[in-house]
């Protein structure tokens, strides 16, 4: 029988080691896996890559690890966040590696990791610096960038409802970065609100499929309320 | 009468036609929301995640799954839908977002865009989805001031900022005018200081071409 | 006010012109836009590019267009069927030319279609006469082929339901190429069984945003027994 | 004694862990469901869209909706999903499938799959998802006839038929012997019918390598 829930947090995330790339979901507070980023700060890991979207942004738990000097480097489109700043002095103090990439070009890549593809040429970026040495290509008369694909070896990502199976519903725009980055990593760890019966999430709905899914947590909790959840 | 930041908002909004679909940037292009005229049906897209995003949460009514690209608490349209990163963007860098309106540092005469970081060395860089829409949306809409603080035209002839993208700007509106990037220059279309196409091109620096007509309102 | 359903099907194939390229949704029967296709029989137009998984299948509508002499080319990965000779017969006499594409190629290719990527690295059908004379390329040790995106002028699909914004929810197995489909066309049609008030179809459970559809008509009409649709 | 088709397929079903996704091909590999343990949940993977794929239905209770790669109306399971093709595809091609079953006309001693054509000038030719999944599932096993209806092996040196993948068949289940293809080339696991590994080398032309134990079940 299969049943991808663990007990806890700590359990959820064992098996992740120094150096180990981590993509982390969420886009800014919504989608982001609270519970399981406590544990890898427990946990005590170092010399990580994390890859989310807006790591660093103000105070949060991702901002914690970087604080706790856990982290050797960060890929992402959005590091800059009104309030904080233990990012911002770690990069500007040499501390942290910075690979900034253009948001869609993120998704993209850590979309193709899942899918199998080697790399894609895209518009995004075509002449500016973040597609500096780059390859590029003319493509019907329009400049491409070529992309190469984002894996990782562990994706902490957070949903709404799972069964036991691992599939997964998300909420409103706390969706974001969950789907690609289950299906990217080597191992992927969820964080969901609540678990139910196999059969209750109706097939039609369901948007990660159990099989990107390795292990989740039931936190029994569900935000509606910022306030909650600062 | 230069514009204040909410007129410009307003007279972008005019522009939006019923149907639309719509990605606006943070900051002034955020306001245009505001002054979509009620009899058109314009649904707003945005990149983490949604079509028919709403305005701003009330006080006490925010759902702290539910925000927009700035991370501002918001609410959702009827006929709204939901859909996760690689999707979102698959729909700004495919051509499909009608109409982006985006903040800039600076706009060259090309069209080319420069709105994600300063030459400044302290600063942190963060580029979001900036350059995505720039490479992808089918019209892209520039609002910002026409000067910088210290009173250097933010229309330019070459950016020397870092570009978000080249010859991507269709149209630009500014607090003194509104300007269409066409194969032979910049055009002016409206012009709402008390200056005259000659007075503009003297203040922004290079000849801009004049399609003001008297028809044009003066708001 | 948005409101992209039409009348009836000849109107909903209004614009499409001798020449042009048309994918058609369905992976054998289901999803397969049959009232579309019989308008666009109906229409007259010849010269046509069919991008459709099982193109040729058995006496079904686009086995008439075929039989109508109505297109130049089929784009497919698997033209064969059993009991269909239509098919068969023009492309061994040469009156049909095939571009025959792996299943997977096909989606991810109209996939990049909508999604602006100017090509990609895929490793299906390295080493094989589908990728013959096709660009290759090592990465990670691993071989690889690039493929390009497939446009389409139109794109004819079948939903389920859909609102009169065009958002669009599918049945089972006939969401197949829809939602890849509608997002690759210049001009997205759809026939869907029912239409519904718009806020009828919860925003969490949308498969294809109306952003992907110009217009649709209803046929009223629901299939859940094959003999029905037969 | 040769296993029949349903045997075979009962063998292959035997080597199915618990937790598996699995995309079993048209034919014989569509058998390998009847006789999966019934103590192991095991996840059918269809490639038109759909996890937790069930059984054929039952005549008069058919969905036009609901079939299965071969376009075969089928059921779903409790804990099914339903994605698109460029999904389905993602997670074939992705990495994700943990086994797929196919037929083959032919596999080589590298493991050189040939399974969606011959040579024949009057055929039509058609692929459908086999190349996919066959640079795509993270083991690839084939079922087949050891012999053709004329008596030549189908597992050869090099293979004659055009190529599906190559160098991805990882084991071999057929009517006569189970076979791994292994770097130092191939290994029978089991023998079914009364030959030695040395008679089998005979018949299949070239050297086999054995690894048949004596606690091997001859079915």
């Amino acid at each position: 029988m299969i049943d991808k829930e663990v007990h806890d947090a700590g359990e959820a995330v064992s098996g992740i080691e120094n150096g180990a790339t981590i993509m982390i979901g969420g886009f800014g507070p919504p989608g982001q896996p609270v519970a399981l980023i406590e544990a890898l700060l427990n946990r005590g890991v170092s010399d990580l890559v994390v890859i989310n979207n807006n790591a660093g942004a103000g105070g949060d738990a991702i901002s914690r690890l970087f604080g706790a000097g856990r982290v050797r480097k960060v890929i992402c489109s959005f590091p800059k966040a009104i309030g904080s700043t233990v990012f911002d002095e770690l990069f500007l103090a040499g501390k942290i590696e910075l690979e900034l990439v253009p948001q869609g070009n993120l998704a993209e890549r850590i979309r193709a990791a899942g899918a199998g593809i080697g790399g894609f040429f895209t518009k995004t970026g075509y002449g500016t610096e973040l597609a500096a040495d780059k390859e590029v290509r003319l493509i019907d008369g329009e400049h491409y960038v070529f992309e190469t694909p984002l894996h990782a070896d562990f994706a902490l990502i957070r949903a709404s409802r799972a069964d036991r199976w691992g599939n997964l519903v998300y909420r409103k725009t706390a969706r974001n970065f969950g789907p690609v980055m289950a299906a990217a990593a080597k191992v992927t760890i969820a964080e969901v609100d609540h678990v139910v019966a196999l059969g209750e999430l109706d097939p039609e709905i369901i948007v990660t499929p159990g099989i990107y899914v390795d292990r989740f947590i039931s936190t029994g909790y569900a935000p509606t309320n910022p306030k909650v959840t600062s | 009468m230069r514009l204040s930041r909410h007129q410009i908002a307003a007279r972008v909004a005019k522009d939006i036609p019923d149907g639309a679909y719509v990605n606006l940037g943070i900051g002034v292009p955020t306001l245009v929301a505001d002054y979509l005229p009620e009899d058109r049906e314009i649904i707003l897209h945005t990149e983490n995640g949604m079509l028919g995003m709403g305005g701003a949460a009330l006080p006490g009514q925010e759902d702290a799954d539910l925000t927009n690209a700035g991370k501002v608490y918001v609410t959702e349209e009827i006929g709204a839908s939901y859909f996760h990163h690689a999707d979102s963007f698959a729909m700004m860098r495919g051509g499909h977002i009608d109409f982006c309106v985006m903040g800039a540092y600076q706009v060259s005469a090309r069209g080319d865009l420069a709105n994600w970081r300063t030459n400044s060395t302290t600063s942190i860089p963060g580029v979001g989805g900036a350059m995505d829409l720039a490479a992808g949306a089918k019209h892209v809409y520039v609002v910002m001031d026409l000067f910088s603080k210290t009173g250097e035209s933010k229309l330019v002839q070459n950016c020397s900022y870092p570009l978000t993208g080249a010859e991507c700007v269709e149209r630009i509106y500014t607090d003194v005018a509104v300007f269409d990037v066409i194969p032979a220059g910049v055009r002016i279309l409206e012009i709402f200081d008390d200056l005259d196409a000659g007075q503009l091109s003297t203040l922004v620096g290079f000849t801009l071409i004049d399609a003001t007509t008297s028809a044009t309102v003066r708001n």
